[in-house]
């Protein structure tokens, strides 16, 4: 099991937000997480990422318990994530978004930066050469001296999902990859997702487009108010009355 | 060091120029104004009657601000762009102690008027004078005097924490407690407004006399505010505290206050009721203490440069003037005769005045 | 009821409108499509007076907006639900409901248009008194389209309304939108869920990169074979 | 005991000085999100003005009081036009200079206007010593306790209550949202600025007797007040009254029982502490942030 | 040919740093310059945490006035040579910033700028009342100058005015290699990014706290090292040197020389050093002046003199200011990028 969470509850005051989930991600799998609005899908993600500490519960990862660990540790564990409202580093390039995204797979020390020795020029090399790679491979090399805040929407939510996988991670969250983006777009994204799970990335993704999500996953989890109601196949989901009547509506 | 020397100086004719570093601007603009007009009356009486052997004064001013880095640039400035032939200031003894440094490697002399901290003329620098009391001076003066005439034994002393507010604050607790007093010390900043607490401590104390080591603006706030607290206790205040300025803005809470002074405009020394005419009629208002110090150190000056030989370059007129400063002796002055010891010190005997009515008494040294 | 005259728009040296005529009637619902950086967001800025147009003329009931500060657009009875959502975070539901309402002047009816926010969206009045900072994108959302209700308006502007809603809160949105233009309200809508929005409008306009490339009513559009390509997916 | 009480009224008396000043600024921040360094010299020329009128023109005080603010709410929507405004948008160290520079700029003129000489202040209250169970005060530091409390309630109910100050607390957090909303953010910026230098006005005319008036007055303050104002979390009025008077109390009872040579480290010391405990000031209501 | 130009403009301004004590200046402004090189290690100290982190500071002067009491002590009262001396008061300077930093960085925007404050204000009145180490308000005096290094065939003094412009020059040198070095590596970008956004940055990877930590005890640590070389130049300090009105004069500097680039800090305080000695035969409009052109500038100049220099294209600039951009001037949203502070992830 790539990533468990354990009976994972988070208190806001008064108001539950996620209430005693439990959800399994296996290696390789692309795992859809949906519900309504405020059912507490993005504090899942906040969660297991490291940015809220839950109030009770475990988030194992390969085994060992990552929950109220410090995000730059989880995310050197191997764990690395988009967000619903775009967060690039806004007056850096397109270049330097994805090198401050592959952080901490740098093998300098300080010294090697103060001085440039010759194993910070080495390490220097090797990344370069790996986010080239990286944008050749999603078309956006062109873009790569590109201000990130002067990106059109939808290039600005690729080059997140870029940014993360520059970390070589083992799991990736995307958080509505899909937001703001029209039918056709969409598509596009689709592929690009493929592309990530075929680079052996595992993908668990919240999104409220039904038909990326039905086409993607392989597995579904379905939460409402706080709670998971329901978890299976599309198909299953598709047609379980519960999600129908909390989430998807009658068609 | 590398400064060309250009012979301006040594000619016979052109005027003699000299640096007078003070506090123009920040927190004590007011007396660095004193000093500027003491200068300026000074240089035109000098100049109106001669000058220095037919050679003019023309004074450069300076500006600290009471910053000691500024105040070394402007002595870097005064020294090696403008060459003076020596420099009067500082009005701080933290710009006076950091410009010391030069004057000893650039082997200028230097006045130093008004600034009281000991080191000085304690640190072994030859090229400063001091035609002031300093701290402990002033202090034993003081205390002296409360030992002699009053049976005031249990003391409060409330400082200013500054070079200037704790020495004199140290010297006058050691005085205290040599003479088996008791004594209790508290302190404030500079633009410190509200000493409630602190007062309140002191009210609590039950001392005979509360002396005040600061400048006027916190002292005027603090004898106010000792009124206010119903404290009744003998005040004394060291030198701002005896100032027409002072009084202006201590609404009356100054009463009874007793004070050092270096000066006095109603002093009999006949050169002070001279230079308080001059000073009134070119300025509009009464000398402090502060100007009459720096005027009486231009006339020091004037009148070691009078005893030297015509000098040719700049080097060795600083350093001949050095040598007859050093040789000042019973020199008479506004603030009374000037002999300066081995260190540049001079010994001054302050006045002790006591308010009363917006009016000053002399109560020492009687006559 | 609005009409847009070879309007052009820049930003700094970016030219992001080139010159656009658009007409809205009263009582419609128009819809504007278009790819990411069209240039849709930018029209809806300048008819509420965020951006100020570098040419051409935009009149609303016959008066030339063009140069008008958006309180005063606002005033006129033109309410722009923005892209972004744009709540006051560090004030309550409540609150930011009550800024919608700023240039009402019978604020005696507001209880009525509180109800009617909450009726349309019920979880909003579950949490009425929490900071909007802190809601879910989507309760954001939805109150930043409560929050332009409540000012009444004679025009609604509304930039993606749908983003990040459920699925069958996106079908409510659209009969929302319905509900409020049969009341007599003016609607200029923009959606990337083509379809849906074509479904409910009038007519529709086609953006890209800062031209109208295509427009006529929606219907027409819908069956148009470059639209259904580039923007319903098919 | 008798200590401990005067000790109290003091500290309680030097809080509401510092409330006082801390209300104008944390208001114009709250609300313009401009940290305003020159806001001690607003107190300063409200002091002057006060003086003139109190002083040179004999009115009675309360109308001197008045005059000041009114005076004073003028100049406030001179600077919202001539600083405020420009730097609206500028980046948040730029504005942090910028008033800087008109802080330094206004000192050094009143230096040059006023004279750098301290002026006493006195007012038909200041003459007026109360002494009770052996605790003394003067009628003019028992008025500016009680007017400061008055405005405070007034301000806050302004702020948190009434419709314009929500429109004043919406432009703060989203300017374009609150110009969809109607608001016109000028007018709310100029009414910020107006109020912010009558209560600067208010704080120096009622203090200035207390203490004596001057140029550098602002300047000896304003480090105190900044501290007043995080400590109570920035824009955050109810706040900065509670940490003026918790400041204040501390500052009276470590001069008192302490020392008085570390009586200013306490307030800072007080100030880096609760901040390591809670980041968001003492009483601000920041929880969770959401991400 | 226009690259020539520049080239040449670029080249003789080099020369002309080298070779100033040489070009018969008054020893006035070799002063001027060698104070304008400390104030440049100040404003560069402040760059790294403010510039680069977005964590505006108040506390260099404070750090400024540690390293150069911890110097000046060391060398008077344990005899210590300054070149053993000088690096303990850096170490000083850097430890008590690390001490500090660690709980205050986790304060945002304001609050950390005013803890910094007050931190600085702890700082004086330490220095000021601690009388039986600092010698309190009367400041330390007859700091020696830093010893003679004998290089066999010849000795270096430093006691004279060109030699401590020498010195400090060096040391500048010598600091700007490893500054941009730093900079322009993976450090510099995980500073720039926690600048754009905090949240993004640490779930990219980047230990908030430790880069924090790092920046603010780099600056303190490029400041104590201003308050070594400051001791043993001018030989006398006392606490009030080190007030917030320095730490704000740093701040001018940094911020009308252009932060967040490494040309701007030293731009800036060579022009404002220079400025602030020229105008005091203003005298009382001195202030006036200053305080409207601080105004005056940033409202005209808002990414400071650096900027000026990048607009107009000056070959200087570019070969300072590297591959970094200055710092953004506007807050204005970027699109659909919202306030990182409140927003939804
Ligand atoms: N920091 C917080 N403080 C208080 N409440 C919070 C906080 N963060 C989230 N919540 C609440 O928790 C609930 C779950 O929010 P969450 O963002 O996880 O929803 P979501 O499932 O991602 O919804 P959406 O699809 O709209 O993005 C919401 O009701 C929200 O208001
Ligand atoms: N503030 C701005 N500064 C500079 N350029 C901008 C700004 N806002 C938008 N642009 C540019 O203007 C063009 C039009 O943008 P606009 O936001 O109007 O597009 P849109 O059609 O709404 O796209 P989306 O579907 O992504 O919301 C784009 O190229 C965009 O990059
Ligand atoms: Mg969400
Ligand atoms: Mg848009």
């Amino acid at each position: 099991m790539l990533l468990e969470c354990v009976n994972l509850t988070m208190k806001f005051g008064g108001l539950t937000a996620v209430d005693h989930v439990n959800l399994k991600v296996q290696a390789g799998d692309i795992i859809g997480l949906i519900g309504p609005n405020g059912s507490g899908k993005t504090t899942i993600f906040n969660i297991i990422s490291g940015l809220y500490k839950p109030t009770t519960g475990q988030v194992l990862f390969e085994g060992s318990d990552i929950a109220r660990r410090r995000p730059d540790f989880i995310t050197k564990a191997g764990v690395a994530r988009t967000f619903q409202n775009i967060r690039l580093f806004a007056d850096m390039t397109v270049w330097e978004n994805i090198q401050v995204g592959r952080h901490c797979r740098y093998r300098q020390v300080l010294w090697d930066d103060m001085f440039h020795t010759s194993r910070q020029a080495a390490e220097e090399r090797y990344a370069n050469q790996y986010i080239y790679e990286l944008l050749v491979l999603f078309r956006m090399d062109h873009l790569k001296d590109e201000i990130a805040k002067n990106l059109p929407y939808g290039l600005q939510r690729k080059l997140e999902i870029i940014r993360a996988l520059a970390s070589e991670p083992k799991l990736v969250l995307l958080d509505e990859p899909a937001a703001g983006m029209n039918p056709h777009e969409t598509k596009d994204l689709m592929d690009f997702i493929l592309k990530i799970r075929d680079m052996g990335i595992t993908i668990l993704v919240v999104e409220h487009d039904m038909k990326l999500v039905m086409n993607l996953c392989n597995r579904i989890a379905v939460l409402n108010y706080g709670k998971k109601i329901a978890e299976g196949s599309p198909r299953d989901i598709q047609s379980n009355e519960e999600v129908i009547k909390a989430y998807l509506g009658k068609r | 060091a590398g400064c060309g020397s250009s012979a301006s100086q040594g000619t016979k004719t052109a005027p003699i120029k000299f640096g007078v570093i003070g506090p123009y601007t920040g927190p004590n603009a007011k007396p660095g104004q004193s000093m500027k007009q003491g200068v300026l009356l000074a240089v035109e009486e000098i100049n109106k009657a001669g000058g220095i052997k037919g050679r003019m004064l023309e004074p450069i001013f300076e500006d600290d601000a009471s910053v000691p880095a500024q105040s070394v640039s402007a002595t870097e400035k005064l020294i090696t762009k403008d060459e003076v032939a020596f420099l009067i200031g500082t009005f701080n003894s933290s710009t006076t102690l950091a410009d010391m440094k030069i004057i000893d490697r650039e082997k200028v002399p230097m006045l130093v008027p008004i600034a009281v901290a000991i080191e000085i003329t304690e640190s072994g620098n030859k090229w400063v004078f001091r035609n002031c009391a300093t701290n402990p001076m002033q202090a034993t003066q003081l205390m002296t005097y409360i030992f002699n005439n009053t049976k005031q034994r249990k003391f409060a002393i409330i400082h200013e924490n500054t070079d200037y507010g704790k020495g004199l604050a140290t010297a006058s607790a050691a005085f205290i407690k040599e003479k088996g007093g008791e004594v209790i010390t508290e302190t404030y900043s500079i633009g410190d407004t509200d000493f409630y607490a602190q007062l309140t401590k002191v009210k609590n104390y039950e001392p005979d006399a509360i002396i005040i080591c600061g400048n006027l603006s916190e002292g005027s706030q603090i004898t106010r505010q000792i009124k206010e607290l119903g404290i009744k206790a003998q005040l004394y205040g060291y030198g701002g505290l005896s100032s027409y300025d002072y009084n202006n803005i201590a609404g009356g809470s100054n009463e009874g206050l007793i004070a050092t002074s270096y000066f006095e405009s109603n002093s009999p020394n006949p050169l002070a009721q001279n230079f308080v005419k001059a000073y009134k009629a070119k300025f509009g208002v009464d000398p402090d203490m502060f100007a009459a110090a720096i005027y009486e150190a231009v006339y020091i000056a004037k009148a070691a440069m009078e005893k030297m030989s015509d000098q040719k370059d700049i080097a060795s007129f600083r350093s001949e003037l050095r040598n007859a400063l050093a040789a000042t002796k019973d020199l008479p002055g506004v603030q009374g005769p000037t002999t300066f010891d081995s260190k540049g010190q001079a010994v001054k005997q302050v006045m002790i005045v006591q308010w009363h009515n917006g009016q000053k008494k002399i109560l020492f040294p009687t006559n | 009821m609005l009409s847009i005259n070879n309007l052009s728009v820049h930003y700094g040296k970016i030219w992001a409108l080139k010159g656009i005529d658009m007409e809205i009637s009263q009582g419609e619902i128009v819809c504007l499509i278009g790819a990411n950086g069209a240039g849709k967001t930018t029209t809806l800025r300048t008819i509420s007076g965020l951006v100020k147009p570098t040419d051409g003329t935009i009149r609303y009931k016959g008066m030339s907006i063009g140069n008008l500060e958006p309180p005063d657009i606002v005033r006129h009875g033109i309410s722009h639900c923005p892209e972004g959502r744009q709540v006051f975070p560090r004030m309550t539901v409540m609150e930011n409901l009550e800024m919608g309402a700023y240039t009402r002047k019978d604020r005696h009816k507001l209880t009525e248009d509180y109800q009617r926010v909450f009726d349309y969206f019920p979880i909003l009045a579950e949490r009425r008194w929490q900071l909007a900072g802190t809601l879910s994108g989507g309760e954001q959302q939805m109150l930043a389209i409560g929050r332009a209700l409540m000012s009444r308006p004679q025009l609604l502007l509304l930039d993606e309304p749908s983003l990040g809603l459920a699925p069958f809160l996106m079908e409510k949105i659209f009969e929302i939108i319905q509900m409020i233009n049969k009341e007599g309200v003016t609607i200029l809508l923009i959606e990337q869920n083509a379809y849906q929005a074509l479904t409910i409008a009038h007519r529709g306009y086609v953006m890209e990169t800062g031209y109208i490339s295509l427009s006529g009513s929606a219907k027409d559009l819908l069956h148009n074979e470059h639209v259904k390509k580039a923007y319903l997916g098919e | 005991m008798q200590e401990l009480v005067q000790q109290i009224v003091n500290g309680l008396v030097l809080g509401s000085t510092y409330a006082l000043i801390a209300l104008g600024l944390t208001m114009i921040y709250g609300i313009l999100g401009i940290v305003n360094w020159a806001h001690g010299e607003l107190y300063m020329l409200g002091a002057f003005i006060g003086f003139y009128l109190v002083v040179s023109l004999k009115l009675p005080f309360i109308i001197g009081l008045m005059g000041a603010m009114g005076i004073m709410a003028l100049f406030g929507l001179m600077m919202e036009r001539l600083v405020f405004r420009p730097l609206r948008d500028a980046h948040e160290m730029n504005m942090i200079i910028g008033t800087l520079g008109i802080s330094i700029f206004l000192m050094n003129a009143a230096i040059v206007i006023f004279s750098p000489n301290p002026l006493r202040f006195p007012t038909e209250f200041s003459n007026t010593y109360l002494s009770f169970l052996g605790i003394s005060i003067t009628l003019q530091r028992l008025l500016v306790f009680f007017i400061t409390i008055g405005l405070i309630i007034v301000f806050n109910y302004i702020i948190q209550k009434t419709t314009i100050g929500k429109a004043m607390r919406a432009c703060e957090q989203n300017q374009d949202a609150a110009k969809l909303m109607g608001i016109n953010i000028n007018n709310i910026s100029l009414i910020t600025c107006a109020i912010g230098a009558a209560l600067a006005a208010a704080a120096g005319t009622l203090v200035g007797p207390i203490f004596l008036v001057s140029p550098q007055m602002g300047l000896a303050v304003i480090s105190k007040v900044f501290a007043v104002v995080i400590l109570g979390g920035l824009g955050n009025v109810a706040g900065a009254i509670w940490a003026a008077f918790t400041l204040g109390l501390a500052e009276s009872l470590a001069a008192g029982f302490l020392s008085s040579y570390y009586k200013d480290v306490i307030a800072f010391i007080i100030l880096i502490i609760v901040l390591v405990f809670r980041p968001q000031g003492l009483f601000s209501s920041h929880s969770v942030e959401k991400v | 040919m226009y690259k020539t130009v520049k080239r040449t403009v670029a080249g003789s301004a080099v020369i002309t740093v080298l070779a100033l004590p040489y070009l018969g200046i008054k020893t006035y402004y070799l002063h001027i310059a060698i104070l304008s090189l400390i104030n440049a290690l100040l404003a560069l100290g402040l760059n790294v945490i403010a510039g680069y982190t977005g964590q505006l500071s108040l506390a260099q002067a404070a750090f400024f006035g540690i390293g150069s009491y911890t110097t000046a002590l060391l060398m008077l009262q344990q005899k210590i040579s300054f070149w053993l001396a000088a690096p303990l008061g850096i170490a000083c300077a850097t430890l008590i910033a690390i001490l500090i930093g660690i709980p205050t960085l986790r304060l945002k925007g304001p609050y950390f700028v005013i803890s910094t404050l007050g931190f600085g204000e702890i700082v004086r009145l330490i220095l000021l009342n601690w009388e039986s180490v600092t010698r309190g308000p009367n400041g330390l005096p007859g700091i020696p100058a830093p010893d003679p290094i004998s290089l066999g065939f010849t000795v270096l003094a430093f006691d004279t005015k060109v030699a401590a412009y020498y010195l400090n020059l060096t040391v500048l040198l010598l600091v700007l290699v490893v500054y941009s070095n730093t900079i322009n590596s993976r450090v510099g970008r995980a500073l720039r990014a926690i600048r754009n956004d905090q949240i993004a940055a640490e779930v990219m990877g980047i230990n908030l706290t430790f880069y924090k930590v790092l920046a603010f005890a780099g600056g303190a640590a490029l400041s104590g090292l201003a308050g070594a070389l400051y001791a043993g130049y001018i030989r006398f300090i006392s606490p009030d040197t080190f007030t917030l009105g320095e730490a704000i004069n740093i701040l001018v500097m940094m911020v009308l020389g252009g932060m967040g680039t490494i040309i701007g800090p030293i731009l800036g305080s060579v022009i404002i050093t220079y400025l602030l000695e020229t105008m005091r035969i203003l005298a009382d409009y001195r202030l006036i002046i200053y305080g409207l052109l601080m105004f005056i500038i940033i409202l005209y100049l808002p990414s400071g003199f650096a900027g000026l220099l990048t607009a107009t294209g000056e070959k200087i600039g570019k070969f300072f200011v590297a591959s970094e951009k200055p710092a953004p001037v506007c807050r204005g949203s970027a699109k659909e990028i919202s306030e990182p502070v409140e927003s939804e992830v």
